[in-house]
């Protein structure tokens, strides 16, 4: 019996033996059959919830905005909501967003499929994460055959949990922290952001970064890109030195959220136990857990319909601010781009105001980019919404200044829009 | 005249347990009804929210809350609680909120498990201990849906929702 | 066993007959000494919590930002934290709000003893509430001598609770609601809302009425008052008219806050159940729950601890947000006292910026007068707070706009400020 035995030592029986970080899904699947099956749903999914789900739909059409907000950088051409794992391969050679071209400088780089294979672990064993960012993407893609897979979360043998990017494995150890000492409720959600992050490419090698040096809240993110001084691109006419968000899941709820103060992890919810005949596993079909709150919820909210219509209060509360706060953001880069065009502008408060737009359009997307329209830590998203704003609105203030020109206080500027802008090409 | 007090303490000693014995009604402490941990009504709460949570059918309090490995754990474990809970209850120490112990916890744990292996065989193995508590997730399973919950007239059917 | 006896039916027993209305709470107390000896603890408390408790401390020194912004209104004279519901008479008698001056048009009403005393209900009987409230304080406060007690929340002989103030039945009335068909549960927030709500004195008579025809809802109640006309002061120098909001518990806690949707009422916090002896009753000892989170929160949350750190970080929150939501409408009243003060202004503009100042700073003051510094309703609080400071800084821009003066984009004037201002005389 299994308590006279510490569980360290407990192991799965494995009919077939799995190589270290074997890339292929379908052989792990053969010990593992109920894993194996619900991972390959992810495959076809395609159901949408309010706010979010599986189809893959278009954010710049759904929120015209977007198309301004990311005007002069790939994300203003094909923006699309995320889907299941197993597409992970497939999306990204699909976007719009890669520029294959290798001659072009601005050539995409292998880095951009850091988080989609179950290669990955394999190949940066092998050649090391240096070598492999600085191949191009184009050059990378002979290597790739899979999409994601077990191998990017599990340790063959053990099936433990481990972290298999390097760059989380850096981050971690820049702010002191050792996975391996990590208990396994808290790798149920650190073993997410091996991807759920965000992200920059480092220096010419385009080596892949997570932001955390001064630890992973906004406020501290915001002043180590300062520090950097890195910008991802430059706001075309307005000439403010942009920065992307990109799903920053595991930051934002990591952030004091009710849930993840109270030892509930991203698994908890997005692969929750079900039952195949007398045994329960992880399901890992992960997909919006509005989709099946009874099992993602009911086991620790009695009433699951309850917990499910306060998400939609929550998310709709959160939707409508973030639209004003995309109003506030649109208005400012109105009056900066204005302000840039007239030569005569006082150079200091104009660079006041590109430094405000920057970070509230950073912090609109940190709440934007993360995938769970504020469910993941409400009060958080509110805050920096409503910060956001206020910056926003100040950056116009000041632009207005630096040219003394009233008619640069223009307000409800994308409103007046017609018609509205549609994806660049 | 040493002995004679001795005696005489021993025998009052012996009258006083008989009559503890006869007033409390003390051997059904020794039994496993429910109803006995009932008995003292600062458990009222636990009881009620037990009777009418799903393990009804199926456990009595002692299934959960003492060890079952051997009778000999069980019935030093039965003696160690019911010193200190009649020592709290006697005494008045009776804490606000009364919550189960990190040893009364992992006793819990290990009865869970004692029931439902074969249900969490293959989710409680591995490489790391399991390291959590089955009812962080199974919270309405043992005490009603929000814990032992020792608020009466709590009832969201009866309270429109907005 | 008590599951065998439905809870109606069990009466209590009663030592002393109390007539209808008695105000004189001692009495009840003599059939029920647990919840007069709890009730009477509220007259000593004074132990503090971060945000709040019960000394009564002042928020014009804690926040002098509240000076500039209730400018020209009796609360920028005098405002204290509130204290136990025992002190109300003496609280309301001592404040420098009161204007005692019988011949000044604008002396303070009958209306101000609406929610401090026991008296009130026998006397709204008697002489009805358009009577009572178009007497003077002066004049009325022969009549009261007793401050909140029993006969404010319960009726004499069946104990149960009641609306006593003919306000808040009308105000529900309104709404097409009848208190007589509420639930016990409901009743346990409801009979809270004699007092802890939003009013206002309508017309000459100063009649005691709850803006709530349009609902509860913020907006809501902002619409009721523009469609009114009404303002309770005139801003000084920038003519706004100008909106207070007071302890809006009930509007706040209500509108779809996780614990009102849960079910959860104010007396399950506040009045928790504790046992004397072998007797459970309600503690009628009412004040904040973080001074006893075991008995008010334990019931409910087995980690008591966690849900007032929980508490802590969500006051935080509001707290810092509400700060950068004062500093914007102070920047926007100090624009459009400089405007006002141009001759050339454009009125318009200048009437817009006024309009947009009016409903910021109701929206900042209705979270802000709320009392649980965000906790009742966080994600509500919040969002109006990020709503506020948008159109505080509209309001700023519009002001600018309307006399063509940069300077008027002045920002963080409050911290520019020294000394900073005191209580008003
Ligand atoms: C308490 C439950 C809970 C936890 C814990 C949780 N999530 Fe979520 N997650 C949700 C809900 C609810 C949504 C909203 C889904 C929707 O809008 O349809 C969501 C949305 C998402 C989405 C977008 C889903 C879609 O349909 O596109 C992603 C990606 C995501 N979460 C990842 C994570 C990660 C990574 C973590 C841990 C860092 C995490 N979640 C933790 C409940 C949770
Ligand atoms: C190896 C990288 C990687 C890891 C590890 C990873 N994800 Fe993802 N996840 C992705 C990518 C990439 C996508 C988007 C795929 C696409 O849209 O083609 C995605 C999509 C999702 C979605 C959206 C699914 C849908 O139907 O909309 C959810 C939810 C999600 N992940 C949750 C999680 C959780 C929870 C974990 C940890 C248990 C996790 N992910 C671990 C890379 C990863
Ligand atoms: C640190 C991990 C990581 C890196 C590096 C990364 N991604 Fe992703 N990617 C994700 C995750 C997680 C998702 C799912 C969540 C989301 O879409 O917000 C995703 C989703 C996507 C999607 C599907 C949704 C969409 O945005 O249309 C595409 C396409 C994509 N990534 C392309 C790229 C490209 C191109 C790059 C390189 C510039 C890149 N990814 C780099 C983790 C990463
Ligand atoms: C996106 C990350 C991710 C991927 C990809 C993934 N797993 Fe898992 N897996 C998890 C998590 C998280 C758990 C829960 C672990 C725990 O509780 O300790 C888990 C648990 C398991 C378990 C333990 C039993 C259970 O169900 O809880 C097995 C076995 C397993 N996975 C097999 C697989 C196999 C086989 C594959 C590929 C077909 C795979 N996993 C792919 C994240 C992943
Ligand atoms: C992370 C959350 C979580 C933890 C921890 C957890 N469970 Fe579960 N459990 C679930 C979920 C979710 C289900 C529902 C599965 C379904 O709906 O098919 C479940 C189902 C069950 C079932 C019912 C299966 C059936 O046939 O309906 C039993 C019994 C059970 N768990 C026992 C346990 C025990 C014993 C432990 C501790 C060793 C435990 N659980 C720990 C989430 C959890
Ligand atoms: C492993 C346990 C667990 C799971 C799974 C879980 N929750 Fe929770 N949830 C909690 C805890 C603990 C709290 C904190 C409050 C408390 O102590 O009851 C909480 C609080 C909440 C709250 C109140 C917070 C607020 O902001 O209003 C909501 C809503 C909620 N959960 C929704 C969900 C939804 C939706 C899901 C599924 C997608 C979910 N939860 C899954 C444990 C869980
Ligand atoms: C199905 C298992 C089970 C049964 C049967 C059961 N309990 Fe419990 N009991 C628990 C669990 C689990 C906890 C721990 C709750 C926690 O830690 O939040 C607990 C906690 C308690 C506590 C401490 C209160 C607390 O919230 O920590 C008391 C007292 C208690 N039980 C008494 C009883 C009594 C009396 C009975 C019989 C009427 C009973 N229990 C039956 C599982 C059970
Ligand atoms: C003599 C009255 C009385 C009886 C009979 C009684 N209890 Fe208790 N019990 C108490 C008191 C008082 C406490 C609080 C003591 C403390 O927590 O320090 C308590 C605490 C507990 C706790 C939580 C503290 C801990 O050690 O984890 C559990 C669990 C518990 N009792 C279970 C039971 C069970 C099961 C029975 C029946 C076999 C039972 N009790 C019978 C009075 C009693
Ligand atoms: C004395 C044996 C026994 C003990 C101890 C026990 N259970 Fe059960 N449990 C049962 C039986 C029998 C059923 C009903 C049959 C079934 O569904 O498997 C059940 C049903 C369940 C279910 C499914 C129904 C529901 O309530 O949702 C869950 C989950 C569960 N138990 C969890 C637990 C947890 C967690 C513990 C420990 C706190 C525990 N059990 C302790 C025997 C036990
Ligand atoms: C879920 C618990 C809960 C509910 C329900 C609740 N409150 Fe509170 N209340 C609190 C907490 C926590 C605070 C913050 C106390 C502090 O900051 O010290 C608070 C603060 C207050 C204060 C200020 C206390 C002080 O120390 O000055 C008042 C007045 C108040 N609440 C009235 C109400 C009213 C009226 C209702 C119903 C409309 C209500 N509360 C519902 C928990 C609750
Ligand atoms: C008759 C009017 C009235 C009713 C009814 C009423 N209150 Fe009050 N309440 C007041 C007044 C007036 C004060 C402030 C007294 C003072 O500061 O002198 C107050 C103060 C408070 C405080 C602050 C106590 C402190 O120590 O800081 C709390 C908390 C509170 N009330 C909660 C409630 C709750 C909960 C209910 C319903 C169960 C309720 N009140 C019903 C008028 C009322
Ligand atoms: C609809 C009920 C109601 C009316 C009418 C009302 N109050 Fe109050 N009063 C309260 C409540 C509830 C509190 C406690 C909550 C708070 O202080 O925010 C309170 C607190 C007070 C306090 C103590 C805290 C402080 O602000 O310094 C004073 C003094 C006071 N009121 C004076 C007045 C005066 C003067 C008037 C008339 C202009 C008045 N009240 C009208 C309900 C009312
Ligand atoms: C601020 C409002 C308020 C005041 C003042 C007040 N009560 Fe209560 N009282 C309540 C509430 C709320 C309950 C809970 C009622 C329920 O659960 O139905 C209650 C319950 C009671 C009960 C029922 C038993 C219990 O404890 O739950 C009695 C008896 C009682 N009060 C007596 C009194 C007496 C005597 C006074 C004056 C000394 C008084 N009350 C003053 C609000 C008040
Ligand atoms: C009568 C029951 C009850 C009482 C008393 C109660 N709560 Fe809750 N609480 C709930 C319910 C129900 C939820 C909703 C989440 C859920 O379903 O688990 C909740 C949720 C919460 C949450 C999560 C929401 C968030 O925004 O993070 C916190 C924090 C919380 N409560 C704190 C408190 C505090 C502090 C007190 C005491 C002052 C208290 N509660 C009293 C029932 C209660
Ligand atoms: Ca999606
Ligand atoms: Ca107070």
């Amino acid at each position: 019996f299994m308590k006279n035995q510490p569980p360290q030592e407990r192991a799965f029986q494995q009919l077939v033996e799995i190589k270290a970080m074997e890339p292929d899904s379908s052989l792990w699947g053969q010990n593992f059959p109920n894993q194996w099956s619900t991972l390959q749903k992810t495959k076809t999914n395609n159901i949408d919830t309010t706010y979010a789900g599986s189809s893959q739909f278009s954010w710049l059409e759904k929120d015209p905005r977007q198309v301004i907000l990311f005007w002069g950088y790939p994300f203003s051409k094909d923006y699309n909501d995320d889907r299941g794992h197993m597409n992970a391969l497939e999306d990204v050679r699909a976007t719009k967003r890669l520029n294959l071209n290798d001659e072009d400088p601005k050539h995409t780089p292998a880095t951009c499929y850091s988080c989609k294979s179950s290669d990955n672990p394999g190949l940066w064993t092998e050649i090391g994460m240096e070598a492999y960012d600085k191949m191009s993407f184009n050059e990378m893609t002979p290597n790739i055959n899979n999409t994601i897979g077990c191998a990017n979360c599990h340790e063959a043998g053990t099936m433990r949990l481990i972290v298999t990017n390097p760059a989380l494995d850096e981050a971690l150890e820049a702010q002191g922290k050792h996975w391996e000492d990590f208990t396994r409720q808290e790798m149920r959600t650190v073993v997410c952001a091996n991807c759920h992050v965000e992200y920059y490419f480092k220096g010419d090698g385009k080596y892949l970064t997570f932001p955390w040096a001064n630890g992973t809240e906004i406020h501290q993110i915001i002043e180590y890109y300062e520090e950097l001084g890195f910008k991802d691109w430059e706001y075309p006419d307005a000439k403010t030195p942009m920065l992307k968000a990109q799903h920053p899941e595991y930051e934002f709820f990591t952030a004091g959220s009710t849930h993840y103060n109270a030892g509930v992890s991203c698994s908890d919810c997005h692969m929750p136990y079900v039952s195949e005949g007398a045994a329960k596993f992880s399901s890992h079909d992960v997909h919006s857990p509005l989709l099946n709150p009874e099992q993602a919820c009911g086991q620790c909210h009695t009433d699951s319909e309850y917990v499910v219509r306060r998400v939609n209060l929550i998310q709709e509360q959160v939707a409508n601010i973030k639209i004003d706060t995309e109003n506030a953001i649109i208005d400012a880069i109105n009056a900066i781009k204005l302000a840039a065009a007239n030569p005569n502008a006082d150079a200091a408060l104009l660079d006041q105001a590109r430094n405000l737009h920057r970070k509230a359009q950073f912090m609109w997307d940190f709440v934007s980019a993360e995938n769970s329209t504020g469910f993941h830590n409400p009060e958080y998203a509110l805050k920096i919404l409503a910060e956001s704003t206020n910056l926003a609105r100040q950056a116009q203030m000041l632009a207005a200044q630096s040219v003394n020109d009233m008619t640069l206080l223009e307000t409800g500027v994308y409103d007046k829009m017609d018609p509205k802008p549609t994806p660049a090409k | 005249m040493l002995k004679n007090p001795f005696i005489i303490a021993i025998a009052a000693a012996v009258i006083a347990l008989g009559a503890f014995v006869f007033v409390t009604d003390a051997p059904a402490y020794g039994g496993s009804a429910p109803e006995t941990c009932a008995n003292c009504h600062v458990m009222d709460s636990q009881y009620e929210n037990w009777y009418h949570a799903p393990h009804e059918k199926w456990t009595e309090c002692v299934d959960c809350h003492l060890p079952h490995e051997n009778f000999v754990a069980y019935y030093l474990e039965k003696g160690r609680q019911g010193a200190k809970d009649v020592y709290a209850f006697t005494t008045g120490n009776i804490p606000v909120a009364i919550r189960a112990s990190e040893k009364t916890k992992e006793i819990i744990q290990e009865n869970c498990i004692r029931c439902h292996q074969e249900t969490v065989e293959s989710v409680v193995m591995g490489a790391q201990p399991f390291g959590r508590y089955c009812w962080d997730c199974h919270r309405n399973v043992s005490h009603g849906a929000r814990g032992a919950s020792g608020v009466p007239y709590q009832d969201s059917t009866l309270y429109p929702v907005k």
